[in-house]
């Protein structure tokens, strides 16, 4: 009778690093994506705004589980079969975490006054310039609490990357579970992973947050 | 290969995509309820309670809000089984999606509290409200009307969220398109239509705070503030 | 003795900073003192420790019967009898003007709905906002604002009222609108100390002039003593004053 | 056709569910094993293609399959005529049953024993479908995984499941002491390969090699290992 | 003609209330115009206009040889010949003031680094802050922000300036440095419109000076007029102002 041993132990940190890696994956494209979405949803052009408001919102309304079997499976309906699970896996985070970041990135974006556009318009800066230099600096320091604090939810969700047949850490647990049956004891192992991912992204997403909530006053 | 859509072959389980819809919202109303005063005494408790009630919510929340939804849901579910109790899976589902909720609630609510400024305190105290009337009146309320918008994404996640609920025979909307699939295999209309069913509740999630918010915060209702 | 407030010997600090160093004065029923003094002599803070919101390290502090400086002091019932106004009006943004008012006669003294209404469009008309009653502090001007934060604590039938600055962040129009409500409460016979830099103010209304320097009462008198003043540095800050 | 292809380009792609012992799982070293396992090697070999192993669940085989990022499934598959609607079956090459199990200390002698009984089923199984329509009045629990089912029914979340012969073998073998019984046999389900629809060529080379394979015992052998019994007679002439 | 700004007629509304009704003005090379009126009377919206800031409904704006006016003007040409300074500074934050300096010349006129840090280093001599050249905004004073601000603008060389107000926020000794570097600049023979409420300081330095009321010129005359208006309404504007 088999039970919880070194191997799975190993087996299981070696799906973390699948998570890690789809994380990264996810987290650099999202922030592509997203940082051209941020921009189209404050573009002085009425439909790119509409169109943008309108990806953000099918993004954040639908769960990822759904989105990563539409994208995977998509894919290969539109012909391309040979498309390996990492790259679909790869796909359908980054269009979530896309959505997710252009929102906050655009909160970011909009909570620099008006009169710094203004001021640098008047100094004749073109419209690039002016996001360049003046508004994307102050907004990089609002957003990157928040940003962080995100990127653990990438962390976490990652999990779901399973329903394409990708083995990362949650379905690394199931199987292990499958050929030993100890949910509780690899749950919390699971979980204990997890959270050892997590906890100092989101420390220090707070100690950023802090820093600047100091800065400020 | 081009793949033959057919989706009249779903027709059929329209009453099972209902009931999963339905069961998606009680499932959801449930737990935002409940998750919402929890996360709310959290809140209180973290910013102005003992020290150990202070440390005792600190871990809550940092567990919680690190580690996967599907781990506590799997963990609470056999964790109660454990203890010898039999609970419907309906209700290990809300009470796992009401502990995470929470969780992620009392960082909201926190930020909203901290947001109040001491001198509204100090007014309070000089007309001679007591603590709990102070909280209340002055505290609680504005705070949450100012973080209310973050509150609306997050039960927004939750709903979507409760998809997850399925893996402990919670019949959801995600549970019934898993089983109408294997039944019909019609794989990919089912998963298009869920997903489609999921963004009209997300909107209607939003519709529903949304007027919910103007009843409540009059102030915002009267000012047009948009919320 | 019909002093409504004595203060006698007071001592406070913040951290190793002594903030007053050895405060007393008296102010009998009736009175309208007024505290000047340049910024930082801790006039504000004289003020919040006759109402009890910063603890003394010295000294006592008898307000309306009631001895501040003891430990054991409920605050409760003392706030029953002080009514305070800051500078930053400190209104409940959610609430209405008329629902600000309502909020403590109903929440401390237990007085119905329908009656706390009544009581607030009577204080409300007090102050000239009878019209504003149904406004969130928002949408009021600032002098309506402070108007309304201090219809607010007459509410609550104070027996003294105290005033922080409550015209600093106002233009000189709305200034003088709070002035009038201040001055009526005068003539009404209410206790009051007020924290002003309005020396015209205080010349006219005060029926006595404290003048606050290094954390000392430095000089006391009727209002006349601002135009003859007898220390150097009373002298100066007049002078500046103006 | 596949058949061309997985000659083309030399590789054979089986998907398989890991998550259903006996058929498939995975050793204490984390490396695939179970009666479909070795049967795909089988095949493979017979073949004359390397085979590469492409894991699934039950909720994603058929999409895994229709959209051709797998050749054919071997997923203790059974042959039903809804199923045949959409994917082609080759001949069976091993059955399943469709039990009721439960532990001994409660009392099940026929079908309306169950009534008011939880019973546990992996969801969107041909066993959920079997037992929702045959016991009438048992509170069905679904879940996704016999992982989950047999956690589940260990922990008492449920009294029954409705599952094979060879899940309550996998309990029992955790569970020594309070071992589980088959109470009821609901049906005898066939299971087969999962091919495309029109993939004939495939279909074909794929029973033979079933064909030869039943007679030569090969498949019985490997169906006897993880099963513990026997094919049916009628099934190896 | 040697009108360097000429507004004819301007209209200007938002939504439905008309803020400009028919604004006319000229101010000539070197001249500088000061813009009086009470608040709501439209001044900081007919600068923003001259400077493209708002887009006119009617009327017609020539600033240096731009038809402001035009749809299709070239709004990047029109403000390397406009500076602006506003109430509220608007320094980037996240720059150094030598910094917000250069930041314009070596992005719009493509000047190297050295010779940009060369020219802000000169701006800033000129408004009296060469020590501050590496202090971030919010470490210097309100009166400091505000010179740096009119450094930024010079450093473009404009050959018009608006000032809208910018002493308004500071207090009364910060606001003299900040008029000493306007005094300086229009000695120096600059064309500068700027709206102010120091009426001192527009006898003393404005060449013409506009009144606004109700959103149209009022009067406009020298300096002196200010102590003989012809309308009832500047005197008593000038009545009040004091
Ligand atoms: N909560 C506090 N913590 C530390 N120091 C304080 C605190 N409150 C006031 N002080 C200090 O105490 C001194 C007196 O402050 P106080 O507010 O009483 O002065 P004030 O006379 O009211 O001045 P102003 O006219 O500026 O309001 C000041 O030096 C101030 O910095
Ligand atoms: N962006 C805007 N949207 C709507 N109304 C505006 C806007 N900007 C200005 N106004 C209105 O236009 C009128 C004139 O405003 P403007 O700022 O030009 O006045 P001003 O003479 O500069 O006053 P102040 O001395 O207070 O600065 C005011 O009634 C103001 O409320
Ligand atoms: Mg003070
Ligand atoms: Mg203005």
């Amino acid at each position: 009778m088999p039970t919880f041993t070194l191997i799975h132990f190993q087996f299981l940190c070696w799906a973390a690093l699948w998570t890690v890696g789809l994380s990264a994956i996810a987290f650099v494209g999202g922030g592509i994506v997203g940082f051209g979405v941020a921009l189209a949803r404050i573009s002085s052009t009425r439909w790119v705004r509409i169109l943008a408001t309108a990806y953000i919102q099918v993004v954040q309304g639908t769960p990822l589980l759904i989105l990563l079997f539409l994208f995977y499976f998509g894919i290969a309906i539109v012909g391309f079969k040979e498309v390996p699970a990492i790259f679909a896996a790869g796909l359908g985070l980054t269009i979530y975490s896309s959505g997710f970041l252009a929102e906050i990135w655009r909160g970011c974006i909009e909570s620099v006054p008006k009169t710094q556009w203004e001021a640098a318009e008047c100094l004749s800066l073109s419209s690039w310039q002016r996001l360049t230099r003046v508004i994307l600096p102050q907004a990089m320091r609002i957003a990157t609490a928040p940003t962080v604090g995100f990127l653990v939810q990438i962390v976490k969700n990652t999990s779901l990357a399973s329903v394409v047949g990708f083995v990362e850490l949650s379905q690394a647990g199931k199987l292990v579970n499958n050929s030993i049956f100890e949910p509780f004891t690899i749950f919390m192992v699971v979980a204990a992973i997890y959270f050892v991912l997590c906890y100092p992204l989101s420390t220090w997403s707070r100690s950023l947050e802090r820093k600047l909530n100091v800065g400020r006053r | 290969m081009t793949y033959q859509f057919d989706f009249a072959a779903l027709l059929p389980y329209w009453r099972e995509f209902a009931m999963g819809v339905w069961l998606t919202l009680q499932l959801s109303f449930v737990a935002t309820v409940l998750g919402f005063v929890l996360g709310t005494l959290c809140a209180i408790g973290r910013s102005d309670g003992a020290p150990w009630v202070k440390a005792l919510v600190a871990c809550y929340v940092e567990v919680i809000r690190n580690t996967p939804l599907l781990v506590q849901i799997f963990i609470i579910y056999f964790g109660i089984a454990t203890l010898g109790l039999h609970v419907d899976a309906n209700v290990a589902a809300v009470l796992a999606l009401v502990v995470n909720v929470g969780a992620y609630t009392s960082e909201i609510v926190r930020a909203g509290l901290e947001s109040i400024h001491k001198s509204q305190l100090e007014a309070a105290e000089c007309l001679g409200l007591s603590r709990p009337q102070t909280y209340w009146h002055v505290i609680v309320r504005p705070a949450i009307e100012r973080v209310y918008p973050a509150l609306t994404s997050q039960y927004v996640l939750l709903m979507l969220a409760s998809s997850i609920t399925s893996q402990i025979s919670a019949e959801e909307l995600t549970a019934v398109a898993n089983r109408i699939q294997s039944d019909t295999f019609r794989s990919f209309e089912t998963y298009i239509v869920v997903g489609v069913l999921y963004l009209a509740l997300s909107f209607v999630v939003r519709i529903a705070f949304w007027l919910f918010g103007l009843v409540v915060f009059v102030r915002r209702r009267k000012l047009g503030t948009a919320l | 003795m019909s002093a409504v407030v004595s203060l006698t010997n007071v001592e406070k600090s913040f951290g190793a900073v002594k903030v007053l160093n050895g405060v007393s004065f008296e102010v009998a029923r009736g009175e309208v003192a007024a505290v000047i003094g340049q910024s930082g002599s801790g006039k504000s803070t004289a003020l919040r420790c006759i109402n009890a919101l910063e603890t003394i390290e010295g000294g006592q502090i008898m307000v309306c019967g009631h001895a501040v400086h003891d430990p054991k002091l409920d605050k409760k019932t003392l706030r029953r009898d002080v009514g305070i106004v800051f500078q930053s009006y400190n209104l409940f943004p959610h609430l209405t003007a008329e629902q600000n008012i309502m909020l403590a006669p109903t929440c401390v003294k237990g007085i119905g709905k329908a009656a706390a209404r009544d009581l607030a469009r009577e204080v409300l008309a007090r102050v000239g906002l009878e019209a504003k009653a149904d406004h969130f502090p928002e949408q009021l001007s600032g002098g309506q604002q402070q108007r309304v934060a201090i219809a607010r604590s007459l509410a609550m039938q104070p027996k003294l009222m105290l005033f922080d600055e409550v015209t600093s962040a106002l233009d000189p129009q709305l200034t003088g609108e709070v002035l009038k409500v201040m001055e009526d409460l005068a003539r009404g016979g209410m206790t009051m100390i007020l924290v002003t830099h309005e020396m015209a103010f205080a010349r006219k209304v005060a029926s006595k002039v404290i003048y606050m320097h290094q954390g000392t009462v430095w000089e006391t008198g009727p209002g006349a003593m601002l135009d003859d003043p007898k220390t150097p540095e009373l002298r100066a800050f007049v002078g500046s004053g103006l | 056709d596949t058949l061309d292809e997985i000659k083309k380009r030399n590789k054979i792609l089986i998907a398989v569910d890991l998550g259903s012992p006996p058929f498939g799982m995975t050793d204490g070293n984390m490396q695939p094993i179970g009666s479909d396992v070795e049967s795909a090697r089988l095949f493979a070999a017979e073949l004359g293609v390397p085979l590469e192993i492409v894991q699934v669940t039950s909720p994603n085989r058929i999409p895994f399959l229709l959209t051709g990022k797998a050749d054919m499934v071997m997923a203790s598959f059974s042959v039903t005529d809804e199923r045949k609607k959409v994917i082609d079956f080759s001949d069976p090459y091993g059955v399943i049953q469709i039990v009721v199990a439960g532990p001994k200390s409660l009392a099940v002698k026929d079908i309306k024993d169950l009534v008011g009984k939880r019973l546990g089923t992996t969801r969107g199984s041909s066993n959920d479908k079997e037992a929702t329509t045959q016991a009438q009045g048992a509170e069905m629990v679904r879940f996704d995984d016999d992982a989950t089912l047999i956690t589940a029914l260990v922990s008492g979340q449920v009294n029954l499941m409705a599952s094979s012969p060879q899940v309550m073998q996998a309990v029992n073998a955790r569970r020594p002491n309070d071992p589980l019984e088959v109470k009821l046999v609901l049906k005898t389900n066939p299971y087969a390969v999962g091919l495309r629809k029109g993939d004939d060529a495939l279909r074909e080379a794929v029973n033979k090699v079933i064909a030869a394979n039943l007679k030569n015992g090969k498949l019985n052998e490997i169906y006897t290992r993880y099963n513990g019994t026997s094919l049916p007679e009628e099934m190896l002439k």
